[in-house]
C-alpha cells in the first residue's frame, strides 16, 4: 500500500518537475542563444527586456500566445493541430529516464537506453506530419529532407552507443553511471583501455545530436535562406513557439545523454565524496550534471554560429561514407580490445 | 491614421492588456522583406553597431505568418503592389507596418509627373504605423521608429528622447 | 580513396580552426552604439533635411527668395515665395517650404544658392506615427531658432 | 588572337555588308567603330563579331520621332581586346521590326523584351517577346517620345 | 570526396512542379522571382521573373536638365554607388569636352575603391547569409561602418552618394581622412585573414562551393555576363585596364582570375579584389596632387549632338552610360548598362539539373543587386 500510493505521488511531481526543466530550460537557452550569438559577434544581444535582458523569452512566450490561431485553409486540420504535440512528448519523456542525480532520476528504468533511443526518433515523424500537413510546398520539401538526415544519422549513432555498451554492459542509465565512479579518467570518455578510439566515438556521437535535433551545419529542417521556414512555414504563434521548445528539448535530451555516456553523468571526477555529506551530495552531483550539460550546451551553440549549412548531398555522404565505416571500425576494435584484455 | 479603437471589448482587462502590449511591444519580429537602397540600412541596424537585437528585434522571419511587423524598406512598384498586399493579408494579427524611407513614405525623388511606374507611398495599400523619413534613414532613425512604434504599442516610452545638436 | 582519407583529418582541423576564430570573438569587446543611451556625433558634412540660416549680423535669413533652389531641386520639393519690403534693396523670403518626403538629399539646391542661405541640419533620427510632420515650414523653424537663440 | 581594328573595318567594308563604317577616337566618344547596317545585315554582322570572340554588350533603343525612323544600337565588347564596336541600325516608326540576335547570343533575348518594352521595336523571331521589366499586361511603352506612357 | 559530384536528375520521373521562389524570399537578395520547374529538389528550368522594382531610371534621364539626374545614379546600384555616379559625369565630361583637374580624378579612384569594398563586404555578408553561416555578416558589417564613417565624412552619405560633380567633386578631402583611410586599410588586412581562417578555408563552405555553377568563359561572352562573373572563368577582363579610364593607367594593381569557373572561384576573385581595391587607395593617397576638385562647367550645360559611351569597373562588372544628344540641354536618350542585368541574364541555362540549395548557391555567387537589374 506504501508503495502504491508513495509512488504514483512521486512520479506525478517528477512529471511536473521535468515538464518545468523542459518549458524554462526552452524559454532560457533561447535567451543563451541569443545572448550567445550577440557575445560571438561583438554585440550585446537582447538586454531592454529587464535587466540584461532576462524578461525577453517571458515577452516572446507571452507574444506568441496572444498571436492570432490561424490553420491554412485546405491543410489537414487535424494533422496540423496534433504535429506540435506529437513533436514535444518523446523529448519529455526521454528525459524522465535520465538521471539527474543518484536518487533524482523519474523512473529507473533498467533499459532506459532502449526508451530513449527509440522515442528519440518520433519527432522526426512529427516534422514529417507538420510538413505534409501545411499543404505548402517549402514544408513538403523540408519534410522529405528531415527524414533522410535523421535515417542516415541514426545508424552511427547506434553503432556508437552499441561499442559503448560491449564496455558498460547495461541498459541501466543509473548503472552506466555508477561505473564511472572515481576519478574522472573512469569516465568513458578517457576510458581508452576498452575502446582506444574514445573521443572519436564521442565526437560522432556529437555530431549524430546535432544531426537528431536539426542543429547547426544540418539545419536541412528550417534551412532559411532555402526553404524559407521550412516545415514551420505556416505556424504561428504557440504552435511555432512549441517547435522552437521541441528544438531545445531535444538539445538539451541530447547533451545529457551525452554527458551520462560520456563524462560520468552525475559522478564529481574527484574520487567518491565522504559519506557524512548525505543529502548535499545528491545538490553536487546534480550540480556537476547540470555544469557538464550545459557546457556541451554552449558547444552547440558555439558550432550553430560558427558554420555555414552543409549541402544536403554533403550531409549525407558525410553519414554513409565518413561516420558509418569510423563507427564500424571502433566497433571492431573495441570487440577485439574487450576480448583480449578485459 | 490612428488604427481604429477597438470596441469589440466590452470588458476591458487594463492590467492583461498591458502586460501583452508591453510583451509584444518587447518582441517585434519583423519579416525579411527589403527591397531597395533601404533594406542595406536595415541590415545595417541589425549589424554589430547597431544591433536592435537589444529589443528583441533581430528575429527576421522569413514566413509572414510568424512575423508581426512588416519593414517597408524601398521603392514600392506597381508590379509588386498586389504581392505586397497578399504578404499583408498573410501576416497574423496583431501587425503593424513600418514605411522607412522616403520611397515607402510617398515614392520619394521617384515621383515626376506622368511616371508610370511607382506607387506613391505604402500607405495607398494598407495603414502604416510608423514613418521614417531620409533617404536612406540612418539605422538610428529605424531604432528610434522601433521605439515610437513601442511607444504606440504601450503608451509611454521608456527610452530618453535624443535630441540631435 | 587516399585522397579521402586525408581530407578527413584536414577538414576536421578546418573546422576547429573556424571555432578558434569565433572563441577569439567571444571575448573581444562589444562595438556596439547602444543608440537611445549612447549616440554618435554626426560628421560636419551629414546631410539632414535643408534648414535656412541665420545671418549672425543681421539676425534674419539670408535668402532673397531668387527660387534658383526651386528649379534646381530634381524632386520638385522646394517651395519659395518672397516679397520686397519697402526700404530694402532686395526680396526676402517669407514662405519656403520643403516637402522631405520626397528628398533625396543631393545638395543641388545648396549649390544653386547664390546667397548661401540653406545648409544641412544634423537631424538623423527622424520618426514619427503621421507623415504631415515632414512637410516642413522653413521660415517657421528659423524663427523658432531665433526664439531659442534669443533665450 | 585578339583582332584587330583594321580587320574589322575590311570585312565591313565587303560589298552590300554596311551602309556606313565610320572609325571613332575611343576617347571622344566611347568606341572605336560605329558601323551602320540595314535591318537584314544585323545577324550577320552579330556572327562575324562572335566568330571574331566579340560579346554582346548592351542593345539600345532609340526613338527619333523627328525623323520617323526607330534606331537600335548594338554594343559588342572584346576579353582579351580594347576594341569596342558600335553596330546601329533604322526602320521606319510606324512598324519598326529587327531580326532576334537571340540564336547568336542568348542573352540578347532580354535586351530584345526590354527593347520593346520600352519602345515597342518588334524582334522576328524572338520566342517569348512579353513584358520584361513592366507588368505582364502591359500595353504601353514609356519611353517612345510621343509622351503619354 | 575530391571529385566533383555528379548529380543526375532522377530522369523519366515526368512528375514537376513549378515552386516560386517568390518576390519576397531571403535568398532573392530583394524582389527577384524565380519561376522553378523543379523535380523533387533538382531544378529543372529556373526562369528568373524581373521587374517587381524597375524605377523608370532611364525615363527620368530624358526631358529633364542633365544635373537632375545625379541622384538617380546613387540609387541604380546603391552598393557602388560611386561607380554609377563616376560613369554617367564621365559621360557627360566626355561629351562636353570637360577638363577634370587630377586631383578630382584621384579623389575619385580613392572613393570608388573604398565603395568596392563596402560592395564586396556586403556581397560575401549576403552570400554567406545564404549558405546558412550568420556571424560573418556581423564581423563585416562591423568592418564596413568604418569604411561608412570615412565616406560619410567627406560625402555627408552612407549608401546612396552624389558626391561627383560635372567636372569634379563636390568638396575637398575633409582634413585628417588621409590618416583615417591609412588607419583603415591597416586594420582591414588582419581582418581579412580572420575572414579566410574562418570562412575561406572551411570545408563545409568549399564543399558547398566547389564543382558548383559552372560557367564557361563562352557562356559568359553569349550573356554579356561581366566583373567577377567573367573573371571567375578565366578571363581577365576588366574595363579598368580593357578601357582605362581616369587616373587607373598610372595605378599598379593586377586583375585576380581564377580558372576554375565556380561558385568558389568568383567567391576567391572578389577575396582577392578587396586586397587589390586596398593596394590601390593605398597608391593613389601617396600619389594626390595638390590643386581645385572642381574644374570651370559653362552656366548651362549643351551637348553636341552624337552619341557618346562612358564605361566603368563597377562591383558587380562593366556598368556603361550611354547619353545619346541632339544639341538641346537635356540627354535625347539615356541608356544604363547595368551588369547584375546580364549576370542574372545566364542563370536560366548555367543552373539547369543543379539542386535548389546549389542553384541558391550559384545565385549568391553572381553577386545581384536587383535594382541594378530592373532599372
Amino acid at each position: 500500500m506504501s508503495l502504491l500510493s508513495t509512488e504514483p505521488l512521486r512520479l506525478l511531481a517528477s512529471l511536473l518537475l521535468i515538464i518545468a526543466f523542459v518549458g524554462l530550460n526552452a524559454a532560457y537557452l533561447v535567451l543563451a542563444e541569443r545572448k550567445g550569438a550577440g557575445r560571438f559577434q561583438n554585440r550585446p544581444g537582447p538586454n531592454e527586456a529587464g535587466y540584461g535582458g532576462w524578461l525577453q523569452p517571458v515577452a516572446d512566450v507571452l507574444k506568441l500566445i496572444s498571436k492570432q490561431i490561424m490553420v491554412p485553409p485546405e491543410s489537414d486540420r487535424l494533422l496540423f493541430r496534433m504535429a506540435p504535440l506529437v513533436v514535444l512528448t518523446p523529448a519529455m519523456m526521454c528525459l524522465a529516464v535520465v538521471p539527474f542525480s543518484d536518487t533524482l532520476v523519474a523512473r529507473n528504468v533498467n533499459v532506459g537506453l532502449l526508451m530513449v533511443f527509440s522515442f528519440g526518433s518520433i519527432n522526426v515523424m512529427a516534422i514529417l506530419l507538420s510538413g505534409w500537413a501545411s499543404r505548402n510546398k517549402y514544408a513538403i520539401m523540408s519534410a522529405a529532407r528531415v527524414v533522410s538526415q535523421n535515417v542516415a544519422y541514426e545508424i552511427p549513432m547506434l553503432l556508437v552507443v552499441i561499442t559503448l555498451l560491449m564496455s558498460t554492459g547495461t541498459l541501466d542509465l543509473s548503472e552506466i553511471i555508477k561505473q564511472q565512479a572515481g576519478g574522472f579518467w573512469h569516465w568513458n570518455f578517457f576510458r581508452l583501455d576498452v575502446n582506444p578510439l574514445a573521443p572519436v566515438t564521442f565526437v560522432i556521437f556529437f555530431i549524430c545530436m546535432l544531426a537528431e535535433a536539426n542543429r547547426a551545419p544540418f539545419d536541412m529542417a528550417e534551412a532559411e535562406s532555402e526553404l524559407v521556414a521550412g516545415a514551420f512555414t505556416e505556424y504561428a504563434g504557440m504552435g511555432f513557439g512549441v517547435f522552437f521548445m521541441a528544438e531545445y528539448a531535444n538539445i538539451v535530451l541530447g547533451c545529457s545523454l551525452a554527458t551520462v555516456l560520456f563524462f560520468g553523468g552525475w559522478q564529481t571526477g574527484l574520487g567518491a565524496l565522504p559519506a557524512s555529506w548525505g543529502a548535499w551530495k545528491v545538490l553536487i552531483g546534480l550540480g556537476f550534471f547540470l555544469a557538464k550539460m550545459y557546457a556541451l550546451v554552449f558547444t552547440v551553440i558555439w558550432v550553430r554560429w560558427t558554420f555555414p549549412r552543409t549541402q544536403f548531398y554533403g550531409l549525407l555522404n558525410l553519414s554513409w561514407k565518413i561516420l558509418i565505416p569510423i563507427s564500424l571500425f571502433t566497433l571492431l576494435l573495441s570487440s577485439v580490445m574487450i576480448k583480449l584484455f578485459a | 491614421m490612428e488604427t481604429p479603437v477597438d470596441t469589440s471589448q466590452i470588458v476591458k482587462f487594463a492590467m492583461l492588456d498591458q502586460l501583452l502590449d508591453l510583451s509584444r511591444a518587447n518582441s517585434l519580429w519583423p519579416l525579411t522583406f527589403g527591397l531597395a537602397c533601404c533594406a542595406i540600412e536595415m541590415m545595417a541596424a541589425g549589424g554589430p553597431r547597431f544591433d536592435i537585437s537589444r529589443f528583441g528585434a533581430e528575429v527576421f522571419r522569413p514566413s509572414p505568418r510568424q512575423a508581426d511587423l512588416m519593414i517597408v524598406a524601398g521603392t514600392v512598384n506597381k508590379k509588386m503592389a498586389p504581392a505586397i498586399k497578399i504578404l499583408y493579408d498573410q501576416m497574423l494579427e496583431p501587425k503593424w507596418v513600418i514605411a522607412m524611407g522616403n520611397c515607402a513614405i510617398s515614392g520619394g525623388p521617384f515621383v515626376f509627373p506622368n511616371q508610370y511606374a511607382v506607387v506613391e507611398g505604402v500607405d495607398k495599400l494598407f495603414p502604416v504605423d510608423v514613418y521614417i523619413p531620409g533617404c536612406p534613414p540612418r539605422p538610428e532613425a529605424l531604432i528610434e521608429g522601433i521605439l515610437t512604434l513601442e511607444q504606440k504599442l504601450t503608451g509611454k516610452r521608456r527610452w530618453p528622447v535624443v535630441k540631435s545638436d | 580513396m587516399k585522397t579521402d582519407i586525408l581530407a578527413v583529418p584536414r577538414g576536421f582541423w578546418s573546422l576547429l580552426t573556424g571555432m578558434r576564430v569565433t572563441l577569439s570573438q567571444f571575448f573581444k569587446p562589444i562595438v556596439t552604439v547602444q543608440y537611445p543611451r549612447q549616440t554618435l556625433k554626426m560628421p560636419p558634412r551629414y546631410r539632414g533635411h535643408i534648414e535656412l540660416i541665420l545671418d549672425p549680423e543681421t539676425q534674419r535669413s539670408r535668402c532673397t527668395a531668387c527660387k534658383l533652389c526651386e528649379r534646381a531641386c530634381p524632386s520638385d520639393c522646394i517651395l519659395v515665395e518672397g516679397a520686397k519690403f519697402e526700404g530694402e534693396k532686395k526680396k526676402s523670403v517669407t514662405q519656403y517650404e520643403l516637402d522631405f518626403t520626397k528628398c533625396s538629399l543631393c545638395g543641388a539646391c545648396i549649390e544653386a544658392c547664390p546667397s548661401d542661405a540653406i545648409k544641412f541640419s544634423r537631424e538623423y533620427n527622424l520618426a514619427s506615427t503621421s507623415k504631415e510632420g515632414y512637410h516642413y515650414d522653413l521660415v517657421k523653424r528659423l524663427a523658432e531658432e531665433k526664439e531659442r537663440k534669443s533665450l | 588572337m585578339s583582332p584587330t581594328l583594321d580587320q574589322i573595318r575590311e570585312h565591313f567594308s565587303g560589298p552590300g555588308l554596311a551602309l556606313s563604317v565610320t572609325p571613332t577616337e575611343h576617347a571622344a566618344k566611347g568606341y572605336h567603330l560605329d558601323v551602320s547596317v540595314a535591318p537584314a545585315g544585323i545577324v550577320p554582322a552579330a556572327q562575324a563579331l562572335y566568330a571574331l570572340g566579340f560579346g554582346l554588350d548592351a542593345i539600345t533603343g532609340v526613338d527619333w520621332i523627328a525623323q520617323n525612323e526607330m534606331e537600335v544600337v548594338y554594343d559588342y565588347f572584346h576579353p582579351a581586346s580594347p576594341l569596342r564596336i558600335v553596330v546601329r541600325s533604322r526602320a521606319p516608326r510606324d512598324n519598326p521590326e529587327f531580326p532576334t540576335l537571340s540564336d547568336v547570343f542568348p542573352g540578347a533575348r532580354w535586351h530584345e523584351r526590354e527593347t520593346h518594352d520600352f519602345f515597342g521595336i518588334r524582334f522576328a523571331g524572338h520566342p517569348n517577346l512579353i513584358p520584361l521589366l513592366l507588368p505582364e499586361d502591359a500595353d504601353y511603352h514609356p519611353l517612345r517620345k510621343e509622351g503619354a506612357p | 570526396m575530391s571529385a566533383p559530384l555528379k548529380i543526375e536528375p532522377a530522369t523519366g520521373s515526368g512528375e514537376t512542379f513549378v515552386l516560386n521562389l517568390g518576390p519576397q524570399h531571403p535568398a532573392a537578395h530583394g524582389v527577384l522571382r524565380v519561376k522553378m520547374t523543379m523535380d523533387g529538389e533538382y531544378v529543372m528550368r529556373a526562369e528568373p521573373v524581373i521587374g517587381y522594382i524597375h524605377r523608370m531610371h532611364e525615363k527620368m534621364g530624358e526631358n529633364r536638365p542633365l544635373a537632375h539626374f545625379l541622384p538617380n545614379t546613387g540609387r541604380v546600384d546603391y552598393l557602388s554607388a560611386l561607380h554609377y555616379n563616376h560613369a554617367f559625369v564621365g559621360a557627360v565630361e566626355r561629351a562636353a569636352k570637360l577638363e577634370v583637374p587630377p586631383r578630382a580624378e584621384f579623389i575619385r579612384v580613392i572613393t570608388s575603391e573604398l565603395n568596392r569594398i563596402s560592395s564586396h563586404l556586403v556581397w560575401w555578408s549576403a552570400f554567406l547569409l545564404d549558405l546558412g553561416g550568420f556571424t560573418p555578416l556581423l564581423y563585416a558589417f562591423d568592418d564596413r561602418e568604418k569604411i561608412l564613417d570615412l565616406l560619410e565624412g567627406l560625402t555627408g552619405s552612407r549608401l546612396t552618394y552624389c558626391y561627383f560633380r560635372f567636372g569634379g567633386v563636390v568638396e575637398d578631402l575633409d582634413p585628417g581622412f588621409a590618416e583615417r583611410t591609412r588607419k583603415f586599410i591597416a586594420e582591414m588586412r588582419p581582418r581579412l585573414k580572420m575572414y579566410r581562417q574562418l570562412v575561406t578555408d572551411n570545408i563545409i563552405l568549399r564543399k558547398r562551393l566547389e564543382h558548383i555553377g559552372p560557367i564557361s568563359p563562352d557562356l559568359c561572352l553569349k550573356y554579356g555576363a561581366t566583373g567577377p562573373v567573367i573573371r571567375g572563368s578565366g578571363v581577365s577582363y576588366d574595363v579598368r585596364r580593357a578601357e582605362p579610364y581616369s587616373v587607373y593607367s598610372q595605378l599598379d594593381f593586377d586583375v585576380p582570375t581564377f580558372p576554375e569557373s565556380d561558385s568558389m572561384a568568383r567567391y576567391l576573385v572578389r577575396m582577392e579584389e578587396i586586397v587589390q581595391s586596398l593596394r590601390i587607395v593605398e597608391q593613389a593617397l601617396d600619389k594626390l596632387p595638390d590643386g581645385p576638385v572642381l574644374g570651370k562647367v559653362p552656366r548651362v550645360l549643351k551637348l553636341p549632338p552624337g552619341d557618346y559611351c562612358y564605361a566603368v569597373e563597377a562591383a558587380r562588372g562593366r556598368h556603361m552610360v550611354r547619353i545619346v544628344s541632339d544639341g538641346k540641354e537635356a540627354a535625347y536618350r539615356l541608356k544604363l548598362r547595368t551588369p547584375s542585368f546580364s549576370n542574372l541574364s545566364l542563370f536560366e541555362e548555367a543552373s539547369k539539373g543543379m539542386l535548389l540549395a546549389d542553384a541558391l548557391a550559384l545565385m549568391g555567387s553572381l553577386d545581384l543587386v536587383i535594382p541594378d537589374i530592373d532599372r
